[in-house]
């Protein structure tokens, strides 16, 4: 029989979000944390560049640029109501962690520092802004150590590595999470009144990713098994600048702190499709431009790679060319020390993955899969709405990476994940925290784990004449090459079909291990099913959305469409088959206009 | 932003280790010449060949050997037998265990340094 | 280059005592280690269980003995080790689960018994903003922010193989996180706690957690300013 | 796993770099001296306590297996002392030295220094035990 516990509030994952909702839940509500990672590991600690609030520590900056700086950058996807509501919120969210004891970067003035990052610019000379808040290269770092050592001064109860497979809903609301403990492989039932999902993205489904191990969309899986829909999955971000084969993250402050690309020729290309802020562009823009260039003969080594140069030399000589001056109007001009002070990280997996030391030498780098701007939809109390009139399910929460609420529309700008984590993560959690003082505890159904059973009983059943691994691989290829930076309506075509075989041959699937103990394999087989459901549910919105926006570019709908697309896509899993519905955005200020750089 | 930085006082109760980790350093400075001194002089410059009972007799006499030789005993011994007891200390766990090898150590150094200190002082030097 | 791979392997549900299983393999020299044990899961045996996640050496899960030495595996090429024959074991001094997993939670206990969190009562700056830190201030304590509590410098600690009680090198670094951050008050508290009996007076300089850190933190310095604080009662 | 065993094996398995081995080092010669100075104290008080037993003592120290304890014991007491020098002096004065570079090097010139001392000290006690217990050189 499993165990069960119960509480007001659960949270799923140990992230950024997570803690950040556990921290504020815990304020009023009986809570407990349940992550399948040790919380420190989580992902959100390797965020790099920073996180965006318009503090005007500075120069001058104010929150409505910051909103209007995200409603252009998701391409006029985001819910502006939404986006308005986070970039506000943004201010304060960065002063908390400061007063939690986050150690930013500071100014000589004492105050938080502050950098340019892609797609951030002052709204009357559009040029770029120092919005970007950091602890060197280490800022997502700071924000996982910072929020756990606060759960720790607080209190808060952890259910470390113990993996969650399932969400209970009866009768319409929420009651619970069903997961297994990994050093036992015993089955814990947490019963709840609410439940906040926090659990991440699903990067890996993509062949180079800069996503851990543990991005394989759990949560999204999970609740799609349960009748909820995902929102706008066809969008998903290639971070222009991975470290070439390897996929891990080379951060946009690395532009922002002077680097350029260059292509084979040793032209700087962004001049041609960002004139105005060059490699300061937003992601979605350069990963495109990258390929284009790549279609046009001009990466390096026909290798699909492109440089990208911080040396002091090249820096300067384009510092001067572009007329960039420091805060006190001075030339900007580094050093190589100043560089190594800004990036040591960077430098250190450059030195130690490449052999290059990036004060010297160039960084090859290529699009990389990073960042799903879809996910479980939410409106801005994180509660999850399920349909097209966003009627909310009631105790069930979504914040994070996993949810789409959606303030990164098409395209999210570096810096506003955190930003998200932060803001979103604290407010369901107190919006869950309230919800669970009036509510009563929901009964639990009368065979708990039963669905999670019959997950893991059907891969041990499985005939074992297929490999998690090799399906997983063909599956990455598959998705990189057809449902990656750009897209085709044949290349779509053949990845749903791909897709579906491989869930086909996914029933087949070997589990050796028979064990309790660290079953790791069969986590990672289920966690394997999980991919294939998230990548079918993406190509198949995506093959629907004809039309290009943000991330999702279409080679033959190159433009954007407002008059048929302006609308988010929601897809239902019903076993095998998907199908898909649309809801309105929500545009407050900001009337859809052409977006250039 | 100007900063003095002051630095900031704190009360730090007393701890036995503590204690035990400055005596091992001090004593430390104060063996090079104490130690060294003796082991090369006995050992390495006179060589045990050349040491007879009376010349140990009458070394051990004088009152300025004297009073290095207790120096010797009172700070090697004292440090050793600490050393020992940080040694144990790692490997045995169990507090009781350890406080009775502790109470074994410091009488095991009583006496061991009462017996060198007697002889020390009660010698007198051999007439001939 | 081909390669000959040995794997500690210990499965709590079969075996009795734990062995080496080996694998014979093509590699790239610049394969993380991390990345041999992923092809040992693919193609050659798929019980096999590890920690690990983000896979470049930020998240701490996966600090095992490599050749007799912590590393993260995913933070040492094969061509860094210099040599074909590798062998990859637990870290030492926790108690092994399976495989390549040990058990954590002493470490982590560890962790939270130097108060490792911002204390500071005093009232927030009244325009809500934050509190004012100079770069140096900040740089005080910048080195020990950066740890990842991936336990590659406590399990290497000779004075953590014996008495697992010690504190170790990971609580004392992050509890100098705190105890010199400008913004914090409970330094005190913190030193009174490492000069307990498993504080900082265990360390013998060892070193082997400074050269374990795969975030090059300096430890053993660290350790060393602690013990100077306690002793003098000053944070400076 | 039994904590003597987990010891032993990162004593010896683990393949730490200079300060591990410093460390070892200066724990057995820390042990080794101390167990001398214990008897010792005690033997020689019998010079005090039992003059003619003394003279009996005094030729178990020239016997040559004892000879080579000693210059054993001479190499402990200098590593010991050159080591203790070093982190004594490093964690209370200078800790900004415990970098990897400047520790593996000053670790390095402890053993050297050692060396440099006992060498020749060790040279001439050999001399010593040779011209008079095998009346070599002629002894
Ligand atoms: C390399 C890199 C750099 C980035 N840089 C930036 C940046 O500079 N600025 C920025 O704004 N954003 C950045 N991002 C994006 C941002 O870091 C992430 O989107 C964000 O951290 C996600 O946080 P989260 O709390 O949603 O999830 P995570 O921090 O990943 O946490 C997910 C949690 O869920 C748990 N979990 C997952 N599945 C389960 C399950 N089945 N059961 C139980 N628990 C589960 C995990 O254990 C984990 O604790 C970056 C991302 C990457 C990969
Ligand atoms: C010659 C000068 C000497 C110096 C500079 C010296 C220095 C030190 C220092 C600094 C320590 C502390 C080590 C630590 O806490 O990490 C120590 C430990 C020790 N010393 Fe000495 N010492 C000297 C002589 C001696 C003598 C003569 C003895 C024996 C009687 C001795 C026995 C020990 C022992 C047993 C330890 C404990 C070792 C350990 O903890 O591993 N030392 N010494
Ligand atoms: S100090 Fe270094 S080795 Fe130790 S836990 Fe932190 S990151 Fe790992
Ligand atoms: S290895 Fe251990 S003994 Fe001290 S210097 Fe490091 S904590
Ligand atoms: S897998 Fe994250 S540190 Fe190695």
């Amino acid at each position: 029989m499993a165990n069960v516990h119960e509480f007001d509030v659960v949270v799923v994952g140990g992230g950024g979000a997570g803690l950040m909702a556990a921290m504020n839940a815990s304020k009023t509500a009986r809570t407990a944390v349940i992550s399948k990672l040790y919380p420190v590991r989580s992902h959100t600690g390797a965020a790099q560049g920073g996180i965006g609030a318009a503090l005007g520590n500075i120069e001058e900056d104010n929150p409505d640029w910051h909103t209007f700086d995200t409603v252009k950058g998701s391409d006029y996807l985001g819910d502006q109501d939404a986006i308005e509501f986070m970039c506000r919120e943004a201010v304060d969210a960065v002063y908390d962690l400061e007063h939690m004891g986050l150690p930013f970067t500071r100014n000589p003035d004492g105050r938080i520092a502050q950098r340019p990052f892609g797609g951030h610019t002052n709204n009357v000379t559009g040029k770029p802004v120092r919005r970007s808040c950091y602890a060197a290269d280490r800022t997502g770092h700071m924000i996982l150590q910072t929020l756990y050592q606060q759960c720790i001064k607080n209190n808060i109860l952890f259910y470390d590595e113990f993996q969650v497979m399932d969400v209970l809903i009866v009768d319409g609301k929420a009651a619970g999470v069903v997961a297994v403990e990994l050093a036992t492989g015993e089955l814990h039932v947490f019963h709840s009144k609410a439940v906040i999902i926090a659990t991440g993205g699903h990067g890996r489904i993509w062949e180079i990713t800069s996503n851990a191990y543990a991005y394989t969309g759990d949560g999204c899986a999970v609740v799609a098994r349960r009748g909820i829909p995902l929102e706008d999955m066809e969008f998903f971000q290639f971070h222009p600048t991975g470290i070439f084969k390897l996929g891990i993250l080379i951060t946009e402050a690395v532009r922002g702190e002077g680097g350029i690309l260059f292509n084979a020729k040793g032209e700087r290309f962004m001049e041609k499709y960002a004139p105005r802020i060059k490699d300061l562009a937003s992601r979605d823009v350069i990963s495109r431009s990258m390929y284009l260039e790549t279609r046009a003969g001009n990466d390096v080594n026909k290798q699909r790679f492109f440089y990208l140069d911080v040396t002091p030399e090249i820096v300067n000589k384009y510092a001067e060319i572009d007329g960039r001056t420091r805060p006190d109007g001075t030339p900007y001009r580094v050093t190589a020390e100043e560089i190594m002070s800004k990036i040591p990280d960077i430098a250190d997996f450059c030195l130690t993955y490449l052999g290059v030391d990036p004060t010297r030498q160039p960084i090859p780098v290529q699009p990389t899969a990073h960042y799903a701007m879809g996910g479980i939809p939410t409106n801005k109390f994180g509660q999850v709405v399920i349909d097209e009139q966003n009627t909310v399910l009631p105790g069930l929460y979504a914040a994070g990476e996993v949810a789409c609420v959606s303030v990164h529309g098409a395209n999210r700008l570096g810096t506003n994940s955190l930003v998200d984590l932060v803001v979103f993560g604290k407010h369901s959690g107190l919006h869950a925290a309230e919800y669970a003082l009036g509510a009563d505890m929901p009964s639990l159904p009368d065979d708990p784990t039963g669905f999670m059973r019959e997950q893991i009983d059907r891969l041990r059943a499985a005939s074992g004449s297929e490999n998690v691994a090799t399906l997983a691989r063909e599956l990455k290829v598959e998705m990189f090459d057809n449902v990656g930076v750009f897209r085709t309506q044949a290349g779509l075509e053949q990845a749903v079909v791909k897709v579906q075989e491989l869930r086909e041959r996914f029933k087949q699937v070997k589990v050796t291990d028979t064990g309790k103990v660290f079953n790791m394999e069969m986590m990672q087989a289920w966690e394997l099913g999980n991919m294939l459901d998230l990548a079918l549910i993406t190509a198949q919105s995506a093959l629907a959305r004809t039309e290009s926006r943000g991330a999702h570019a279409r080679d033959d709908y190159p433009a954007r469409d407002d008059a048929n697309w302006l609308k988010h896509t929601l897809a239902w899993m019903n076993g095998d088959e998907i199908s898909l519905g649309y809801k309105p955005v929500v545009i407050t200020q900001y009337a859809p206009k052409e977006r250039t750089y | 932003m100007t900063t003095t930085t002051q630095p900031e006082k704190v009360v730090v109760k007393k701890n036995f280790d503590q204690v035990a980790w400055t005596w091992m350093r001090y004593s430390a400075f104060l063996l090079i010449p104490l130690a060294w001194g003796h082991i090369i002089l006995q050992d390495v410059v006179v060589g045990v060949h050349n040491i007879t009972t009376d010349y140990a007799i009458n070394r051990m006499a004088n009152m300025g050997w004297k009073i290095y030789d207790i120096a010797l005993l009172g700070f090697a011994f004292a440090h050793g037998m600490n050393g020992v007891r940080q040694v144990f200390r790692d490997y045995i766990h169990k507090p009781e265990t350890f406080r009775l090898v502790s109470i074994i150590l410091l009488v095991v150094w009583f006496l061991i340094t009462l017996v060198g200190a007697i002889a020390l002082l009660a010698i007198q030097p051999v007439v001939s | 280059m081909q390669i000959k791979l040995r794997v500690f392997r210990f499965d709590p549900e079969r075996d009795q005592k734990p062995r080496f299983d080996t694998f014979m393999m093509d590699v790239d020299p610049n394969d993380r280690v991390l990345d041999l044990l992923e092809y040992v899961k693919a193609d050659f045996d798929s019980t096999l269980a590890l920690r690990r996640s983000c896979a470049h050496g930020v998240c701490g899960s996966d600090a095992m003995r490599v050749n007799g030495r912590n590393y993260l595996a995913c933070k040492v090429l094969v061509k860094n080790l210099g040599t074909d024959q590798i062998t990859v074991e637990p870290i030492l001094g926790l108690k092994v689960i399976k495989d390549l997993i040990v058990d954590m939670k002493p470490f982590f206990d560890h962790y939270r018994s130097v108060l490792p969190y911002l204390i500071n009562d005093d009232p927030l700056p009244a325009d809500g903003k934050e509190r004012l830190q100079s770069p140096e201030q900040q740089l005080r304590f910048e080195d020990t922010t950066k740890c990842i509590l991936c336990a590659a410098c406590t399990t290497s600690c000779p004075s953590f193989w014996s008495d697992a009680n010690y504190v170790g090198p990971a609580a004392i670094v992050n509890a100098h996180r705190f105890i010199f951050d400008s913004r914090d008050k409970a330094g005190g508290k913190r030193l009174n706690i490492l000069n307990e009996q498993f504080g900082v007076w265990r360390c013998r300089t060892a070193f082997n957690c400074t050269e374990a850190c795969p975030r090059d933190i300096h430890i053993t310095q660290a350790i060393a300013e602690v013990k100077r604080a306690v002793n003098t009662g000053r944070i400076e | 796993m039994s904590s003597i065993k987990t010891t032993l094996t990162g004593y010896v398995g683990y393949r730490g770099r200079e300060g591990h081995w410093a460390f070892l080092l200066h724990r057995i010669t820390g042990l080794g001296v101390v167990l001398f100075l214990a008897i010792h104290i005690v033997d020689t008080s019998f010079v005090y306590f039992a003059p003619h037993l003394y003279e009996e003592i005094l030729n178990v120290y020239r016997s040559t297996l004892f000879g080579l304890g000693e210059i054993a014991l001479v190499f402990c007491l200098f590593f010991h002392g050159v080591n203790g020098l070093r982190i004594a002096y490093l964690d209370m004065f200078a800790p900004k030295d415990w970098t990897i570079d400047k520790t593996r090097r000053s670790a390095m010139i402890a053993l050297i220094v050692a060396l440099v001392m006992w060498i020749p000290s060790a040279g001439y006690m050999a001399y010593n035990i040779l011209y008079h217990n095998f009346g070599l050189f002629g002894g």
